[in-house]
């Protein structure tokens, strides 16, 4: 087994983790953070994915390497973009809970 | 030559990593927050200051021993910073022993 | 077992058994630094793949950003912890969860395994083109040039994700300054590191800029690192954030989609097409691109850790 | 476009043009004097458009066709007819009610797909009008605004819908299997014929134009609706509205080639149904629910003559069947237009009323020498002397006695002051539908028909139609002694115990809400999530 | 076949630069309107949105002409190294439905979200004027986008311009709602992005045109197909993943909800076209279609059932996005089906996509139509709403046209797009879809029947509207509802736009 494929099994793993924890995890925030780890599983596959591709010289294939960069920043877009609703979600019901036995009431006006 | 500044840099590393066991150790075994602050920082700095002194020797070039330098200042003044930081914020919370 | 192996092996091992501890422990503040380790941890790995852009990157914004702004959440939730604890889902939907999500991870790693070899590269694509783009880095050639597109659409997303975070500002405070105000202690000893720093992680900033063309680095890094000195002397209290009315924050903001889009245009009479570069004057043109994406992106990032306005606009 | 395609054009162009003028707020307010021009242009086209001419609009892949057969002739004409006197005494009778405004519009809708159906020759305009005729319908009889036109309402635009559900997919096939997916009506009954899905196809349509035909034992809405629609529109609906599946029937059935058991069965069903209606009927005291269950009755019969045609694979049925509906449609027309004006007259004025009223109504059970008598001895040549002849004939000795009921339910709503007298915006609208009833059926079978006085005078046709009226009439009066004993069916007898079903509906609806509320838990849907993924992940793998 | 698969590198055609255009001019909106602020993000919106409109038909109608798929490369580097533009037939309809729409909803929300006198810049116009835009613009950016990644980031786009309009009121029950759609969201789209990295993986490509002569059927590639399809329905909320969908749709400003309900949820579901049709027909199996119609048929029953049994005229609407949502899954199987048998595809595929744009435009209306309901009522409780038919006449006789359309009554769009499913089931020998088609029309026709008769019921004088709604904007709505209506009458025209610059499936070497 080589090194590389050490690191698409981890990978894989971390995508693993993170699912559980999407699930399992009642806080938003810890949901947010399982968010975070499958989202980095998966760039570690693109990376050896990319490592695979390395030719002619080149480390990797800079292809996938670049997605990555874009990714991680979209990544951590949504995550600010999370915690801000979350924490004002907090501050306005000083709850912070995905569960809602009647979100499908609306209040008159 | 080369096997002067060899031997001093096996020596100096293994040093520095010597004082980063014991700061680890002692930050898991002080009693207080000061304390563990103390080891920790004490060890860090001094064995991270011997690691890159040791280092530099091995590197090529002025700019690379000077990067070296660079990162233990920053170190130095992070690692002071924090644990001033935590420190503050241990006093406040817990009264001294 | 070579070292090499060894070493791979030991890193992912943490790797891994940090991430589970991440999501198995209890406390969700042990959780938080159990990611900001996780994250630095990750960047080793991206090292080890020999991705330096990505290592940077992840390092930046996947150890730090990331983790700043799930401290300063963490710490406002404490309240809302034990509550939460009871939501917890009972021990079937556990067990169905943790097996599902291990068939998954399963799946997914036979999958990856059976990749096909030799593997299908793009990089000998790069090489054969990079050298049109006068640039030595090729992970900044594709970002910048073969897939200029995904790069600007990024910076929308960055703004959008922005213009998404204040929308949440409550309606009175609308136009107002985010975050909370620092207290300002002139000599504390956050004042003084800032003072010390902020001057250094700048000029940083604009080597690792400056060099991301022909080596690793390039905008993100050096925006992030922007933005990390500007939080830091936010919080040091030496600056105060702006108010988001400020039409120079806007402007701040947009600048670099808006040059990128220009000299996009400014391609279609000169270079035949929308996002090419004239023959000889693309790295230049690449490199004023990135000042300016630089600046947008150390604003943007800067702004959404600190979040939607929480006081009016008189500081 | 010559005059065929103008007056076909304009049978079903100026409704909707009408319709809509009254988008705008005045016009919608001042169009009901207007209503009875609305159908004029198909009077006209049922006498001078050309038979068979096809007239095209759409394009190649859908043509919009217009055309006029005999029998489409023949209802377009009656129907047109009536509609014009329905929409004179709509005049008077809504007068300035406030509700108006909607009952024009609804009247315009129902107008222009009653007529439309009657002139479609290819199957997607068909349909539209009749999903119009639907939709007009139901805002008909919901215009009284009480809880019982809701419940009618509601109970009929279901039916509606759900037969033409049925239809479409039946037509569906048949486009389907039809050479070149032609759309075209006149093509349909061969394609059916050649389709690998042939009984299906005939099983939804038959299905699908039963109930709106109101075929037993789906008939239930017909006394709902008619019974709580206001009088004019009630007459339209129980005279014209309903014939829309007889010509649907009539142009669709491959009469000629399908198998013979098809057409025995829908012929059993029919007859059946007329004698059940008839039963149930006599049960009845609302005079106008009597008429909507009489309706039910003569509509199992039509359908029944079509079922006869088609066992005995004799074309002509369809010319018949037109011409026993189109029958219907004046009398039935007449009788509840009668029932609006007897409730307005007086005991002194009543019998001068009462007595046109009660010959059309036995005319129905086919009293010599008028329109029930000629069809009944028209259909005679299909029913023949076999079990069909026998039940055909029990059915016109129901039917007596049904209307013989009806006559008295009637005259016990005249008015209670004596001098009371209809406005004669009400009675000569009606007088007129009466006479028609009488004239027009002679005119078509002499025309149309191809028949000659002789045959109809005969003394052995005379006999024949005389004396199950004779019967009729003696049980009847044997009737309105007993009658009050008689076990009281609610109205729209079935509905009732579809009724039992609504608990295990609720019981369902419910199950559905927990259901959706346990999916929407998080765990549970982001672990629904996974499942998915490896179902797939499954079933792709699995597939290769 | 296209050039790209034949090995001669794309090559951009005739009008391709109004794609760049129609990408990019929404995006020059929301930057414009963040920089100016204030009043100016209306005007800005008004500007773009009918200039976009202009240029969408210009689109359409050099589709039209020019009969094959329009496609611009960008920076002149051809895929797998760069990046295309692609418009074709479902592209074009997508895009002109889509700023049709728009302008609709914009011209509606103008008396919700105009400035306040005196205030030089509130919140809630501000920003809804510029996630209008924002919106408008990641959608182009999914109908354009030829690149599997370039479409990940579009997808992101979308959620990120969504959410906020979920929670635009900043009630908190709307934050929740805007919490769970972003979490679910994000799960979804991160799913898609590891099918996409296994494609590239395998392929070495994300190019939609270059994978659909590449793929193979093998692990990759089924493990690809299976993730970003869930990936996409959890976006699209097809039941059961819709757990989102309800509170989001319902909560939100009827403006709001409108877009969201009519066109963000189409964006996903526009993908997973693209994917099963032109990127792996011949990875994904019959089994794969008849699961996917199947959630949808589940989807149209339940969601038809609970929205009867609703007691809020939006929660209802709402519900029966849920269910319509179902519909538009039935296509894959038929499709399929069709394909199978070595015909063409094109019923299939044109009844789905009219489907998606009948819909589009009905529920557009009947949110909007709702908004104006509450406006006047100051409630939108189903029980309670006599009067309605007196007060809005307009509004009323529009909802009743867009139920007509969700019904399938002719000549409705609606009814078109289930006579071509229809058929394609009937040929393909799939009657049980028919039944389910069948089932949920009529259950659909209940709960508008109820909605219209509540609101015709005639209502004594004494109740005044807590607010007189201005004219346009009943008229707006039932301009809308009448397009969803005559849609139908598309049949008539000479040419199945949604078919031009197609591949045919067996073409590109299915089974």
């Amino acid at each position: 087994m080589s090194g590389l494929s050490l690191f698409g099994l981890c990978g894989s793993a971390l995508i693993g983790i993170g699912l559980y924890g999407l699930i399992v995890n009642p806080q938003p925030l810890r949901k947010i953070l399982a968010f975070n780890m499958i989202g980095s599983g998966v760039f570690l596959l693109f990376g050896v994915v990319a490592r695979r591709g390395a030719a002619l010289g080149m480390g990797g294939d800079p292809v996938p390497q670049a997605l990555v960069i874009t990714g991680i920043v979209v990544a951590f877009s949504a995550t600010a973009l999370a915690i801000a609703l979350l924490l004002r979600l907090h501050e306005a019901t000083g709850s912070a809970t995905l569960r809602a036995p009647d979100a499908e009431r609306q209040p008159d006006a | 030559m080369s096997l002067l500044l060899d031997a001093w840099t096996v020596v100096a590393v293994s040093a520095g990593l010597f004082f980063f066991l014991a700061g680890t150790i002692g930050l898991l075994r002080f009693p207080d927050t000061l304390t563990r602050l103390h080891a920790l920082t004490k060890a860090d700095n001094l064995g991270l200051g011997l690691v890159v002194l040791g280092l530099l020797p091995q590197v090529d070039g002025v700019l690379a021993g000077l990067k070296l330098i660079c990162v233990w200042l920053l170190v130095l003044l992070a690692g002071s910073t924090a644990s001033q930081l935590i420190a503050r914020v241990a006093r406040r919370s817990e009264p001294p022993a | 077992m070579s070292p090499t192996l060894l070493v791979d092996g030991g890193l992912l091992a943490m790797v891994v058994l940090v991430a589970m501890w991440t999501i198995l422990v209890r406390d969700s503040f042990a959780a938080v630094i159990g990611y900001a380790c996780y994250g630095l941890l990750l960047a080793f790995a991206w090292v080890r793949l020999a991705a330096i852009d990505a290592a940077l990157t992840e390092a930046a914004i996947g150890g730090g950003l990331t983790s700043v702004l799930l401290i300063r959440a963490v710490v406002r939730l404490r309240a809302t912890e034990a509550s939460a604890q009871l939501e917890a889902p009972g021990r079937t939907l556990r067990f169905g969860a943790a097996v599902l999500s291990i068939a998954v991870a399963v799946a997914l790693g036979a999958v990856v395994l059976g990749l096909p070899d030799p593997a299908p590269s793009l990089a000998p694509q790069v090489a054969e083109h990079i050298a049109s783009t006068g640039l030595g880095n090729a992970v900044t050639a594709v970002l910048l040039s073969f897939r200029a597109i995904d790069t600007l659409l990024e910076a929308v997303v960055l703004i959008y994700a922005l213009v998404a975070v204040w929308a949440l500002t409550p309606d009175r405070l609308w136009g107002g300054r985010p975050g909370p105000k620092y207290a300002d202690d002139p000599n504390g000893m956050l004042a003084y590191m800032a003072r010390l720093l902020a001057p250094l992680g700048i000029v940083v900033a604009i080597y690792v800029f400056w060099v991301g063309a022909d080596l690793p680095g390039g905008k993100f890094q050096a925006g992030t690192l922007l933005a990390a000195m500007w939080l830091l002397t936010i919080m040091a209290g030496l600056t105060d954030v702006p108010p988001i009315s400020r039409r120079w924050l806007r402007i701040a903001l947009v600048a670099g989609t808006v040059v990128f889009l220009a000299i996009g245009f400014a391609g279609v009479p000169l270079a035949g097409a929308f996002l090419a570069y004239p023959e000889g004057v693309a790295k230049p043109l690449i490199l004023i691109i990135e000042a300016a994406s630089m600046v947008s992106i150390a604003v943007t990032l800067g702004l959404l850790v600190i979040g939607p306005p929480e006081r009016s606009e008189s500081p | 476009m010559n005059t065929t395609g103008l007056l076909l054009g304009a049978t079903v162009g100026l409704p909707l043009a009408m319709l809509l003028a009254c988008v705008w707020q005045p016009l919608r307010e001042r169009m009901l004097p207007w209503l009875a021009l609305g159908a004029v242009p198909g009077l006209f086209a049922s006498w001078f458009a050309m038979r068979g001419e096809l007239i095209v609009f759409g394009n190649a892949q859908v043509p919009l066709a217009l055309a006029i057969d005999r029998p489409g002739g023949v209802l377009l004409g009656v129907a047109a007819l009536l509609w014009i006197a329905g929409g004179a005494y709509a005049t008077t009778y809504l007068g300035d009610k406030s509700s108006r405004g909607h009952f024009v519009v609804c009247w315009l809708m129902t107008l222009a797909g009653c007529l439309g159906v009657f002139v479609a020759a290819d199957m997607a305009s068909f349909y539209t009008l009749l999903a119009l005729l639907s939709v007009g319908t139901t805002g008909l009889v919901l215009s009284e605004g009480t809880p019982r036109s809701y419940r009618a309402g509601a109970i009929y635009i279901g039916m509606a819908l759900f037969a033409e559900s049925l239809i479409l997919a039946g037509m569906v096939l048949t486009v389907v299997s039809a050479p070149g997916n032609s759309l075209l009506i006149s093509a349909a009954p061969a394609a059916i014929d050649a389709s690998p899905w042939r009984i299906e196809i005939l099983v939804l349509l038959i299905a699908g134009f039963g109930i709106k035909a109101g075929l037993v034992p789906l008939h239930f809405w017909i006394p709902l609706a008619h019974g709580a629609a206001p009088v004019p529109a009630s007459a339209l609906l129980s005279g014209a509205v309903v014939k829309a599946a007889v010509i649907g029937l009539i142009r669709f059935m491959p009469i000629e080639s399908a198998p013979w058991a098809v057409g025995a069965t829908v012929a059993l069903l029919g007859l059946l149904g007329a004698l059940y209606a008839v039963l149930v009927g006599i049960t009845q005291s609302h005079p106008k629910t009597v008429l909507a269950y009489s309706s039910v009755s003569q509509m199992g019969v039509i359908v029944a003559i079509i079922g006869m045609g088609t066992a005995a694979g004799d074309g002509s049925a369809r010319l018949i069947a037109a011409f026993y509906a189109a029958n219907h449609v004046l009398a039935k027309g007449a009788l509840f237009l009668a029932v609006g004006v007897i409730g307005l007259t007086g005991a002194r004025r009543l019998p001068a009323v009462l007595l046109p009223a009660a010959v059309i109504a036995v005319g129905l059970g086919g009293l010599p020498l008028t329109g029930g008598a000629l069809t009944k001895e028209v259909a005679k040549s299909l029913m023949g002397d076999g079990p069909a002849g026998v039940l055909a004939t029990l059915s016109a000795i129901g039917t007596t006695v049904l209307m013989l009921h009806f006559v008295f339910c009637v005259r016990a709503t005249a008015a209670d002051d004596d001098d009371a007298r209809a406005p004669a915006g009400l009675v000569v609208p009606w007088l007129v539908t009466a006479a028609a009833s009488i004239v027009v059926p002679w005119a078509l079978y002499l025309t149309a028909g191809g028949y000659s006085l002789p045959d109809a005078l005969a003394p052995k046709a005379l006999w024949a139609a005389l004396w199950p009226i004779a019967v009729g009439s003696l049980l009847a009066f044997g009737l309105a002694r007993w009658q009050p004993k008689l076990p009281r069916i609610p109205e729209g007898d079935v509905v009732a115990a579809l009724g039992r079903l609504t608990p295990a509906a609720a019981a369902l609806s419910a199950y559905c809400a927990s259901a959706d509320a346990l999916a929407r838990r998080w765990p549970v849907a982001s672990l629904t999530l996974l499942c998915l993924l490896m179902l797939l992940a499954g079933v792709t793998v699995g597939g290769h | 076949m296209n050039g790209a698969m034949a090995g001669i590198p794309e090559a951009t055609t005739a009008g391709g630069f109004l794609l760049v255009l129609m990408l990019v001019l929404p995006v020059l909106g929301v930057l414009a309107a963040l920089v100016l602020g204030g009043r100016h993000a209306r005007r800005v919106a008004m500007l773009a949105l009918p200039l976009g409109l202009v240029l969408a038909v210009m689109l359409g109608a050099e589709l039209v002409q020019s009969g094959q798929k329009l496609v611009y490369v960008l920076g002149g580097w051809s895929p797998p190294l760069g990046i295309a533009l692609r418009a074709d037939g479902l592209s074009a309809v997508m895009l002109l439905t889509t700023a049709l729409i728009l302008l609709a909803v914009a011209v509606y929300g103008q008396a919700d979200f105009r400035m306040p006198e005196g205030a030089a810049d509130a919140r809630a116009p501000f920003m809804f004027w510029t996630l209008l835009l924002a919106v408008w613009g990641s959608l182009n950016a999914v109908f354009l986008a030829g690149d599997l990644f370039t479409l990940y980031v579009a997808l992101e786009l979308l959620t990120f311009a969504g959410v906020p309009l979920v929670c635009l009121d900043g009630r908190p029950e709307t934050l929740q709602a805007a919490l769970r759609y972003l979490l679910f969201a994000l799960l979804g789209s991160v799913l898609y992005m590891l099918g996409a990295v296994l494609l590239y993986g395998a392929y070495g490509t994300l190019d939609i045109a270059l994978l659909a002569g590449r793929v193979r059927p093998e692990p990759a590639a089924f493990a690809a197909a299976a993730l970003m399809t869930v990936g996409l329905l959890a976006k699209t909320a097809l039941f059961p993943l819709h757990l989102w969908l309800p509170p989001a749709h319902a909560g939100a400003p009827a403006a709001a909800s409108a877009v969201l309900s009519a066109l963000v949820v189409k964006g996903s579901f526009f993908l997973v076209i693209r994917l099963w049709l032109d990127v792996m027909p011949g990875i994904v199996t019959p089994v794969a279609g008849q699961l996917l119609a199947g959630l949808g048929a589940a989807a149209i029953i339940v969601g038809n059932l609970v929205a009867l049994r609703q007691t809020r005229l939006k929660l209802l609407i709402a519900y029966s996005t849920v269910a319509q949502i179902g519909y538009l899954f039935l296509m894959f199987p038929l499709a399929a089906g069709l394909s199978a048998m070595q015909l063409p595809n094109d019923p299939a595929v044109t009844g789905g996509l009219l489907q998606a744009v009948s819909h589009a435009t009905a529920k557009a209306a009947m949110f909007m139509g709702a908004g104006l309901i509450y406006a006047t009522l100051g409630h939108d409780r189903i029980a309670d709403l006599a009067g309605v038919g007196r007060q809005l006449p307009m509004t009323l006789l529009a909802f009743a046209l867009g139920g007509i359309s969700l019904v399938g009554l002719p000549p409705a769009g609606g009814f078109l797009a289930k006579w071509l499913l229809l058929s394609t089931a009937l040929t393909t020998g799939q009657w049980w879809w028919v039944v389910v088609m069948v089932a949920g029309g009529l259950l659909t026709s209940a709960y508008v029947f109820i909605v219209v008769m509540r609101a015709l019921v005639a209502v004594d004088a004494e109740n005044t509207p807590k607010m007189v709604v201005p004219r346009h904007r009943e008229a707006v709505v039932l301009a809308l509802a009448s397009l969803s209506f005559l849609l139908g009458l598309a049949a008539l025209l000479p040419v199945d736009i949604v078919q031009i610059g197609r591949p045919q499936p067996f073409a590109a070497g299915l089974r």
